[in-house]
C-alpha cells in the first residue's frame, strides 16, 4: 500500500540583505531543508504586507514565515522593527481567530546564519507537517 | 435619560448660525420614529426648528462627515460631537483629512445612548412612541395598551455600556461639564475570547462571521475608514470583492480592516452599531487595542492631535512576534 | 383548507424534509432571525421577518456561473452547476412573497436567466399570513395584504394552530403529502385571523403612504426634483439597503483567479456603491447623490414604467430598519412625493 | 501580454546534478507569457549571454527569467545582458534554483519540481514587469560641514582640498572645538594645540571654505545633491569682516567677570570677548547677556576703543539661505553634567574637577597658566584621586549616565596621570578603574608607562564617596583586588565624566530627517560597511556625533567622510535606485502614515488639485516620494492603508502572482 506522506507548503518571505544571503549561505554550505519552503525575496521584511500572508493561506500555503535582518541590523535600519510589531499585532490577531498560530512565524536570520536558517527552515516544516492540512484560512475555491 | 435637551443645543445651534460663526449645522434630523434619527445638514434656523432632534437615538458619530463636508462650505460648520466622536474627530484631524478651520465643534454631554435592537428585544415590534422619562425609557407599541416601562440601562448600546471617555478631547466651545475618562470594562469579552481554546474561539467568530453580507456598511460608517479608495473596491490590490462568497473572503475582509485601522481606531463602535447582521466587529478592533496597549504602553487613539499611531512607530526593544502567545497563555 | 395544531409543526417540518430541503426562520444567537435549513430539533421563530429576505434562494448573493481550468497555455471550460434538489421555503411573510413576482419580471422574461428559472422551479413557498406587522411595515401601500400571502401554500398561524390553503398545483401535491398530519377545516378561523390583521393594519404609522407621485411616466417630473440633494446627503454608500431588499436584482459578474484556472460568479451589486455599473469610460453615476437618486427612481419609476405599474417595493421595512442612517425609500417617498402627513 | 524567455542554467553540474533542466526548460515553455525556453551548462558565460541577447532578437522577448543562481549573484550581470539586447535590464528575473534550490535538495524528483515552481514565480512575476528607469537628479557642488571642531576641521579640508566649496556652520564663536581645549594627545603627547591651529588657519586661508561661526543651521529642506539649508547668524554685535582682533575693546571692557566657558568658568572673560588667542575667526563678540550696552545702553567703552569702528550695537541675527549637494554633520559631544552625582562632592567641593577641568589647569593657556593647581586655593595638589568610568558602563543607573563606555576616558586618564607624575613627582596619582581599556596603536604600552616608568598607582575599584573635610577630599573607595577598603586623603579628584553628543545633534536629526540611536548619537547607513553615511542619502557623518571616538579615529573618519561627500560631488548627476515607492495619487488619503515610516524622509506632502466626478475641483493633500531619497524598503507600502503607495520592481500584484505561483 502507497502511503502518501503529508507535504506542508510553507512561503519563506526572505529579505534581500540578510536572510536571503542567510539562505544563499545555506545553499553554499549544502544545508539541506525540506523543498516545500518556497522562497519569495523581498527588500526588506517590511515590505511583507499582511495580505500577502493571507493570500498565501488562501492560495493553500500550510504555513508563512518571514525572515529578516536582526532587530538593529535592518539595511534600512529600522524595517525590521515595523515588521515586528505588525506581524505581532497580526499573529495575535490570527490566533484571536482561532487560526493555528504555529503556521506564522517570523525569525531574525543575518546572512552569516545559514546553519539557523536551514535549522529554522527544518523545524518549522516540521512544526506546520504536525498541525496538517491548513483548513482555516483556506479557500475552497483555490482547490478546485 | 440625556442631560442637555434638544432646546438646548438648538438654541446653541441658532445662535451660532444667526451671529454668523457658522453657515450650516450638522446635526441630527428627525425621522419616522422617534430611533430612527438622520445625521443632516441644517442651513437656517427655521430647519433647526423643524427638524432637529436630539434624544438617545443620536448614536451617529460625526466626525467622519467633515472629510466630505468641511471643504464644501462657505463659511465653518458646526458639528455637534459627543465625547466618543471627539477622539475620531482628532484622529482624522492628526491624518489630514479635513480643515480644522473649518469645523466649529460644540462638545455635548452625552449619557449613553440606546439601541434600538434592545428596546425591541424588550417590547417587540410596532413601536409607536419612545420618550425618556429620568432613568426610564416608555415605549408605546402597537400591541400594548399602556406605554411600556424599561430601565434606561437595559437598553444602552453596548459600546456606552463599556463608555471609555465622557471627557471631550476636541471642542472649540462646551455645553455642561467636563467629563473625565473612564476606567471601563470593555477589554473583558476580548479577555473572554482569549481564554477560550483556539478551537472555541475559531468557532465563535466563524458563526459570527458567516453573518457577513458584505454591505460594507462597517466600513463606510467608520471615521478610520476614509480612503479615497478602499482596497476592496480595487480591482488590482488583489482582495477586492463584493461578496463574502465564502468563509475565507468574510475573514479576510474583517482581519484587514482590523489591521488597516489599527493604532488609528478610536473605538467608537460604530462598526457594531451599524452592523445589520449584529457582527460584535468591536471586537476585533478592541484585540488590536488591547494588544496595542499591552505590548507597547497604553495608547488611546485620538487622544490628541498629532499623535504617531502605534504600528508606525517602534521601540529597539518591542516584543518579537513569537512572544505575543506566551504572553497570552499566562493570561489564559 | 387545512390545519393542525402547533404541537405538531415539528412533524410538518419532518415530513416536508423527508422530500425536500426545507428551510424556515430561525432565531440566531445575535437575537435576528435568518432562513436556515430545518434539521430535526432546529426551532421555528416567532419573528416577525428575517434581517436577509429569502431572495437568495432563487438569487443566491454569490453564484457560481462556470470555471475555466488553466493548465499551461490550455483553457478547459467547466460548467460548475450540480444538479438542484426540491426545496421549500416555510414561513415566507406576504412582502416577500410579492418581491418573487417582481424578481420575476427580471429574471424570467428574455432573455431567461436560467440559474434563477431552475432556482423557481424547485422551489416551493409557504407563505405565512402576518400576526403582528411592525410600525415599518408599508406592505398595504404596494397593495399587498399581510392577511392574505400568495406562494404555492398559504398559511395562518393563530394562537394553537396553523392552516394550510394550497394555490398552485406545486402547493397542492405537497399539502397532500400533508394530509396524514392536517386535517380538513372551515375557514373560519382564519377569516378572524384576517380581521384581526386587518384593524392593527390600519392602526399603522405609515398606513397613509401612498404611491400617487410616482410610476411610470414621472422621470422628468422627479430626476431633477432639488429633494434628492438633501435626502442623499447623509447617504454613507454603503451596500445595506440594497442587500437586505427582497426586490433588489443588480448583480455584478465577476472573475475569481484561483491560481489554476477562473471561477466565474455572481454576486449581488449594490446600485449606492461608486464603482457600480462603471465601464472603461468611467462611471455613468459620479456622485452619491446620483447612486442613491437611481435606488429610488428605479424602484418607483423605471421598474414600474417597464413592468404594468409595478412598482420595486414590497413594503417589507427592512431598510428602515437596517440602514446606518435611517434614510430610506419612506423618507424619499414622503419629501418627494411632497407628502408628509403631519 | 509579455513574451518572456526562460533560460535555465546547468551551472555545470551544480544545477544540472540535482535538477532536471532539460524538465524544467520544457515545463516552463508551456507558461502563460513564455515564448522561448531553453536550457545551457553556464548561463553566465559569454556564450550563455549571447545565447540570450540572440534570443531577444529572434524572439521578440519583452521578458527574461534566468533559472540559476542567486540573484545576489548574477543579477547585475543578466540586467547587463538585457541592456545589451536592447531591453530594459529591469525585464529580467532570476529563479534561484541553484542556492535555493539544487544544493539544498539531494533527490532529483523534488529539486526538479521545486525548481519548475520557482521558475513559474519568476515568470509570473516577470509578467508583471515595467521597464524601470533610475530617476536623475543635479548635484550642487558644494557642502556643509556642521560643527567645527577636529572633526569639522578635517572634512573641511578634505573636501576643499578636493576643489569643492565647503561651508562650516560652528556654534561658538570660534572654530576649534574641545580639541582646542586640551592639552597634550595620547599616546604621543603632542601638544594639542600645536597640531590644531595650524589647521584652523588652513581653513580660515583656504579660498574654498567658508566659516559661519557663531551660526546655527536652522532649517534644511530639499534631498541628496539638492539641499536647501537656512543658517542663522547670531547677531555678535561687531562686524566680523572689519574686526581686527586686536583685543582692546577686551582689554578695555568693564564687565570683566564673566564666566569663562573656553576655562570651564574656571576663571572670569569681559562681556565682548575673543575666545581664545589662536581663535579663528579672531573677531570679538559682544555676550548680550552680560553686556550693559546691550541691556540699558549705558558704557559703548568697546565701540570708542575699536580703532577699526567694527563695534555695532544694532546688529540683527541674519538668515543665510544656501543649497548644499551634500551635509556633514560633526556636531562633537560634550562631558555629560555631573550635577546628578552627589557621592563625588562635584557640586560641594572646587577641588573636585572633571577630566576636561584638569585639561584647562594644566594647559599652559589655561585659568593657572599651565601650574597644576587646587582650584580652591591655589596650592600644589599632593594626592590626585583619578576616577574613571563617571557615568559611563552605567547600567544601573541610566537616570543619570550612560550605559555605554565613553571609550576615551581610560587612555586621557592615563595620560594625565603620567603628566602629573611626570611635572610633579612629589604628587601621589591614583587611578580607580573598572577595566583599562587600551586597544589602540601605542595605547597599551602607553598605559603600561603610566603604571611601571611614572609609578602611577592603579586600583581596580570604584569610588564610592567624597567627602569635603577641611581643605582634604576624603575618598572612600574600594579595591576589589586586594578586597579592603581605601581610605585616602586627596587634594584634586578628578572624574573621567562620560562624554554625550552635543544637545543640539536631536533637533538637527529631526531637521535632516537623519535617524538618531537612543542615545542621541547619530546611525550610520550601515554599522560594518557603511560608518561614516547616515541613512538619509546625502548626510555624512563625522566624529563624535557617532559615537565615542579619539582625535586619530576622528581625524580619519573625518577624512572619510570628506571621501565620501567627494565622491558625491564628484558626479554630475545622481542616478537613482529606480526600484523606489511611487504614491498613486488619485488613492492618496495624505494621512502621513507612510512619512511616518520612511526612515529616509523621502515622503513628503502635496496639496494637489483633483477634479471631481461632479466637475468641481477638490484640493487634497497627497504624498509625493522623491525618488532620489528613497531606498526602497517598501516600509510605506505597507503603512498605507489605501495601497496607494506601491514599490516599483516588488510591486503588490507581483509579490502575489509569485505568491500565487508557488502556493498553486
Amino acid at each position: 500500500m502507497q502511503v502518501n506522506e503529508y507535504k506542508p507548503l510553507i512561503v519563506a518571505f526572505c529579505c534581500n540583505w540578510c536572510s536571503y544571503a542567510g539562505a544563499d549561505l545555506a545553499g553554499n554550505n549544502r544545508l539541506a531543508y525540506p523543498a516545500d519552503v518556497k522562497i519569495i525575496r523581498v527588500p526588506c521584511s517590511c515590505r511583507v504586507n499582511p495580505m500577502f500572508i493571507l493570500r498565501a493561506f488562501q492560495r493553500g500555503a500550510d504555513g508563512v514565515i518571514i525572515c529578516g535582518c536582526h532587530p538593529g541590523d535592518c539595511h534600512y535600519t529600522s524595517g525590521n522593527y515595523y515588521t515586528r510589531r505588525r506581524m505581532a499585532a497580526l499573529f495575535s490577531m490570527l490566533d484571536y481567530l482561532g487560526i493555528e498560530k504555529e503556521r506564522t512565524r517570523v525569525e531574525w536570520v543575518s546572512a552569516a546564519e545559514g546553519a539557523k536558517f536551514a535549522a529554522t527552515m527544518n523545524d518549522f516544516a516540521k512544526t506546520v507537517a504536525s498541525l496538517g492540512e491548513n483548513k482555516r484560512l483556506e479557500d475552497l475555491r483555490c482547490k478546485k | 435619560m440625556q442631560k442637555i435637551t434638544r432646546d438646548q443645543l438648538v438654541s446653541k445651534a441658532s445662535e451660532l448660525l444667526s451671529n454668523g460663526t457658522v453657515c450650516c449645522v450638522l446635526g441630527w434630523g428627525m425621522g419616522e420614529f422617534d430611533y430612527d434619527v438622520t445625521p443632516t445638514v441644517f442651513n437656517t434656523v427655521e430647519e433647526l426648528n423643524n427638524g432637529f432632534v436630539f434624544n438617545d437615538f443620536c448614536g451617529a458619530n460625526f466626525s467622519k462627515y467633515l472629510v466630505s463636508k468641511a471643504a464644501k462650505c462657505d463659511g465653518k460648520i458646526l458639528v455637534l460631537l459627543k465625547p466618543c466622536d471627539t477622539y475620531s474627530f482628532n484622529q482624522l484631524l492628526t491624518e489630514h483629512r479635513f480643515d480644522r478651520e473649518k469645523v466649529y465643534v460644540v462638545g455635548i454631554p452625552c449619557e449613553g445612548m440606546a439601541d434600538v435592537s434592545k428596546v425591541k428585544a424588550i417590547c417587540g415590534e410596532g413601536i409607536l412612541a419612545i420618550s425618556s422619562n429620568g432613568d426610564n425609557i416608555n415605549v408605546t407599541t402597537l400591541y400594548d395598551e399602556n406605554p411600556i416601562v424599561i430601565n434606561a440601562a437595559d437598553v444602552l448600546a453596548e459600546r456606552c455600556v463599556n463608555c471609555k471617555s465622557k471627557k471631550h478631547v476636541a471642542y472649540d466651545e462646551l455645553l455642561g461639564d467636563e467629563g473625565e475618562v473612564i476606567e471601563s470594562n470593555r477589554f473583558d469579552e476580548v479577555a473572554r475570547l482569549e481564554a477560550m481554546s483556539a478551537d472555541e474561539r475559531f468557532a465563535f467568530w466563524q458563526n459570527e462571521l458567516s453573518r457577513c453580507i458584505r454591505c460594507n456598511a462597517c466600513r463606510d460608517a467608520c471615521p478610520a475608514c476614509t480612503c479615497e479608495k478602499c482596497v476592496f473596491d480595487n480591482p488590482n490590490s488583489g482582495v477586492e470583492n463584493k461578496s463574502p462568497a465564502n468563509s475565507f473572503e468574510e475573514k479576510l475582509f474583517h482581519i484587514i480592516r482590523a489591521y488597516h485601522v489599527a493604532g488609528r481606531c478610536t473605538d467608537c463602535g460604530e462598526c457594531s452599531r451599524v452592523c445589520p447582521q449584529n457582527i460584535p466587529l468591536h471586537l476585533l478592533n478592541r484585540k488590536f487595542i488591547k494588544d496595542i496597549n499591552e505590548f507597547y504602553g497604553d495608547y488611546q487613539a485620538g487622544e490628541e492631535v498629532g499623535m504617531r499611531a502605534p504600528l508606525v512607530n517602534y521601540t529597539t526593544e518591542d516584543l518579537e512576534p513569537g512572544e505575543v502567545f506566551d504572553r497570552g497563555a499566562d493570561n489564559a | 383548507m387545512r390545519k393542525c395544531s402547533l404541537d405538531k409543526i415539528n412533524l410538518i417540518f419532518a415530513e416536508i424534509a423527508k422530500n425536500a430541503e426545507l428551510y424556515l426562520p430561525v432565531d440566531q444567537n445575535d437575537g435576528s432571525a435568518a432562513y436556515k435549513k430545518w434539521e430535526e430539533g432546529t426551532a421555528w421563530s416567532n419573528k416577525l421577518n428575517t434581517v436577509k429576505s429569502p431572495k437568495d434562494f432563487f438569487f443566491p448573493q454569490t453564484e457560481d456561473l462556470m470555471q475555466f481550468k488553466t493548465q499551461g497555455k490550455n483553457i478547459e471550460i467547466v460548467d460548475t452547476r450540480s444538479a438542484l434538489q426540491d426545496f421549500v421555503i416555510f414561513g415566507v411573510r406576504a412582502c416577500d412573497v410579492k418581491s418573487f413576482d417582481i424578481l420575476d419580471r427580471v429574471f424570467l422574461s428574455e432573455p431567461v436567466d436560467s440559474f434563477y428559472a431552475s432556482r423557481r422551479k424547485h422551489g416551493v413557498i409557504i407563505s405565512l399570513a402576518c400576526t403582528r406587522p411592525s410600525e415599518t411595515c408599508f406592505c398595504k401601500t404596494f397593495d399587498i395584504d399581510p392577511a392574505n400571502p400568495t406562494g404555492d401554500i398559504s398559511a395562518w398561524k393563530t394562537e394553537s394552530e396553523i392552516f394550510f390553503a394550497a394555490n398552485t398545483e406545486k402547493g397542492a401535491a405537497l399539502l397532500d403529502k400533508l394530509s396524514s398530519l392536517t386535517e380538513e377545516c372551515d375557514d373560519a378561523a382564519v377569516l378572524e385571523q384576517k380581521e384581526k390583521i386587518n384593524a392593527i393594519m390600519d392602526k399603522l404609522p405609515l398606513k397613509n403612504l401612498t404611491t400617487d407621485a410616482f410610476g411610470g411616466g414621472k422621470t422628468n417630473e422627479l430626476f431633477n426634483a432639488p429633494e434628492w440633494d438633501e435626502l442623499s446627503s447623509a447617504c454613507l454608500g454603503c451596500g445595506t439597503c440594497t442587500f437586505v431588499c427582497p426586490t433588489c436584482q443588480c448583480y455584478d459578474i465577476k472573475d475569481f483567479n484561483t491560481g489554476n484556472g477562473v471561477v466565474r460568479f455572481r454576486c449581488w451589486d449594490s446600485c449606492m456603491y461608486s464603482d457600480f455599473t462603471k465601464m472603461a469610460h468611467g462611471n455613468n453615476r459620479l456622485t452619491q447623490k446620483e447612486r442613491f437618486r437611481q435606488r429610488f427612481m428605479h424602484k418607483l419609476v423605471y421598474y414600474p414604467e417597464n413592468n404594468d405599474g409595478l412598482f420595486s417595493c414590497v413594503g417589507c421595512g427592512r431598510c428602515l430598519a437596517k440602514c446606518p442612517i435611517s434614510m430610506n425609500i419612506v423618507k424619499v417617498m414622503k419629501k418627494i412625493g411632497g407628502k408628509k402627513d403631519e | 501580454m509579455q513574451r518572456v524567455g526562460v533560460f535555465v542554467c546547468w551551472c555545470g553540474s551544480n544545477i544540472a546534478g540535482t535538477v532536471d533542466v532539460e524538465a524544467v526548460s520544457e515545463a516552463l515553455k508551456s507558461e502563460p507569457g513564455v515564448v522561448f525556453s531553453t536550457n545551457y551548462q553556464y548561463m553566465c558565460s559569454q556564450a550563455g549571454q549571447d545565447m540570450i541577447k540572440d534570443a531577444v532578437k529572434e524572439h521578440n522577448l519583452t521578458g527574461i527569467v534566468v533559472c540559476s543562481c542567486s540573484p545576489r549573484m548574477h543579477e547585475a550581470t543578466f540586467r547587463k545582458t538585457a541592456a545589451a539586447a536592447g531591453l530594459n535590464p529591469y525585464m529580467v528575473e532570476i529563479a534561484n534554483i541553484r542556492e535555493q534550490c539544487s544544493w539544498v535538495h539531494k533527490d532529483v524528483l523534488t529539486g526538479t519540481e521545486k525548481a519548475i515552481i520557482l521558475g513559474k514565480a519568476a515568470v509570473a512575476k516577470v509578467n508583471l514587469n515595467t521597464p524601470l528607469i533610475p530617476g536623475e537628479s543635479p548635484v550642487t557642488k558644494r557642502a556643509l560641514v556642521i560643527g567645527g571642531g577636529i572633526a569639522g576641521i578635517q572634512t573641511a579640508l578634505d573636501i576643499a582640498d578636493a576643489g569643492f566649496e565647503v561651508d562650516i556652520v560652528e556654534k561658538k564663536p570660534t572654530i576649534g572645538g574641545k580639541m582646542a581645549q586640551l592639552d597634550k594627545t595620547f599616546p604621543t603627547l603632542d601638544c594639542a594645540a600645536c597640531i590644531l591651529t595650524p589647521k584652523m588657519v588652513d581653513v580660515a586661508q583656504n579660498e574654498k571654505i567658508r566659516i559661519f561661526s557663531y551660526s546655527e543651521v536652522t532649517e534644511v529642506q530639499g534631498f541628496v545633491g539638492n539641499f536647501d539649508v537656512t543658517i542663522k547668524k547670531n547677531a555678535r554685535y561687531v562686524k566680523e569682516e572689519i574686526c581686527t582682533g586686536c583685543g582692546a575693546c577686551v582689554e578695555k571692557c568693564p564687565m570683566k567677570k564673566i564666566p569663562n566657558e573656553f576655562n570651564l568658568g574656571m576663571d572670569n572673560r569681559s562681556a565682548i570677548y575673543i575666545p581664545f588667542a589662536q581663535a579663528v575667526p579672531k573677531v570679538a563678540t559682544i555676550d548680550p547677556n552680560a553686556c550693559n550696552m546691550l541691556k540699558n545702553g549705558k558704557c559703548g567703552v568697546c565701540s570708542k576703543v575699536c580703532a577699526a569702528g567694527a563695534i555695532d550695537y544694532t546688529q540683527k541675527d541674519e538668515y543665510i539661505n544656501e543649497k548644499y549637494g551634500a551635509i556633514v554633520v560633526a556636531t562633537g559631544f560634550n562631558p555629560i553634567s555631573m550635577d546628578k552625582f552627589d557621592e563625588f562632592a562635584y557640586n560641594q567641593s572646587k577641588d573636585v574637577i572633571t577630566s576636561l577641568e584638569f585639561e584647562r589647569l594644566t594647559n599652559a593657556a589655561g585659568p593657572s597658566a599651565g601650574k597644576l593647581v587646587r582650584p580652591s586655593d591655589g596650592k600644589h595638589p599632593h594626592t590626585i584621586v583619578f576616577v574613571q568610568c563617571v557615568g559611563s558602563r552605567c547600567e544601573s543607573c541610566a537616570e543619570k549616565g550612560k550605559e555605554y563606555c565613553s571609550k576615551i576616558c581610560c587612555m586621557y586618564t592615563a595620560k594625565h596621570a603620567m603628566l602629573t607624575r611626570d611635572k610633579y613627582p612629589d604628587t601621589e596619582v591614583y587611578v580607580f578603574y573598572i577595566d583599562v581599556r587600551t586597544p589602540g596603536k601605542n595605547f597599551d604600552e602607553f598605559y603600561r608607562r603610566a603604571v611601571e616608568e611614572y609609578g602611577v598607582k592603579y586600583v581596580k575599584g570604584m569610588v564610592g564617596k567624597v567627602t569635603p573635610e577641611g581643605d582634604k577630599l576624603k575618598v572612600q573607595a574600594s579595591d576589589l583586588i586586594a578586597n579592603k577598603q581605601l581610605h585616602i586623603d586627596a587634594d584634586l579628584v578628578v572624574l573621567a565624566a562620560a562624554i554625550e553628543p552635543d544637545k543640539s545633534a536631536r533637533p538637527l536629526a529631526t531637521m535632516l530627517t537623519a535617524s538618531m540611536d537612543t542615545n542621541d548619537f547619530f546611525t550610520e547607513a550601515h554599522p560594518k560597511l557603511r560608518p561614516v553615511e547616515s541613512p538619509t542619502a546625502g548626510v555624512f557623518l563625522s566624529g563624535a556625533c557617532q559615537g565615542p571616538k579619539d582625535i586619530p579615529e576622528t581625524v580619519s573618519q573625518a577624512g572619510a567622510a570628506a571621501s565620501k561627500v567627494i565622491g558625491l560631488l564628484a558626479k554630475d548627476k545622481l542616478t537613482g535606485n529606480p526600484c523606489v515607492a511611487n504614491s498613486n495619487e488619485l488613492m492618496c488619503n495624505g494621512c502621513s502614515s507612510c512619512a511616518n515610516v520612511c526612515p529616509y524622509g523621502a515622503i513628503s506632502y502635496e496639496d494637489k488639485e483633483f477634479r471631481m466626478p461632479d466637475r468641481t475641483t477638490k484640493v487634497r493633500r497627497v504624498a509625493v516620494v522623491n525618488p532620489a531619497v528613497c531606498q526602497g524598503c517598501g516600509a510605506c507600502t505597507v503603512a498605507c492603508p489605501s495601497g496607494a503607495m506601491d514599490l516599483k520592481g516588488f510591486a503588490n500584484s507581483q509579490i502575489m502572482a509569485e505568491v500565487d505561483a508557488i502556493c498553486k
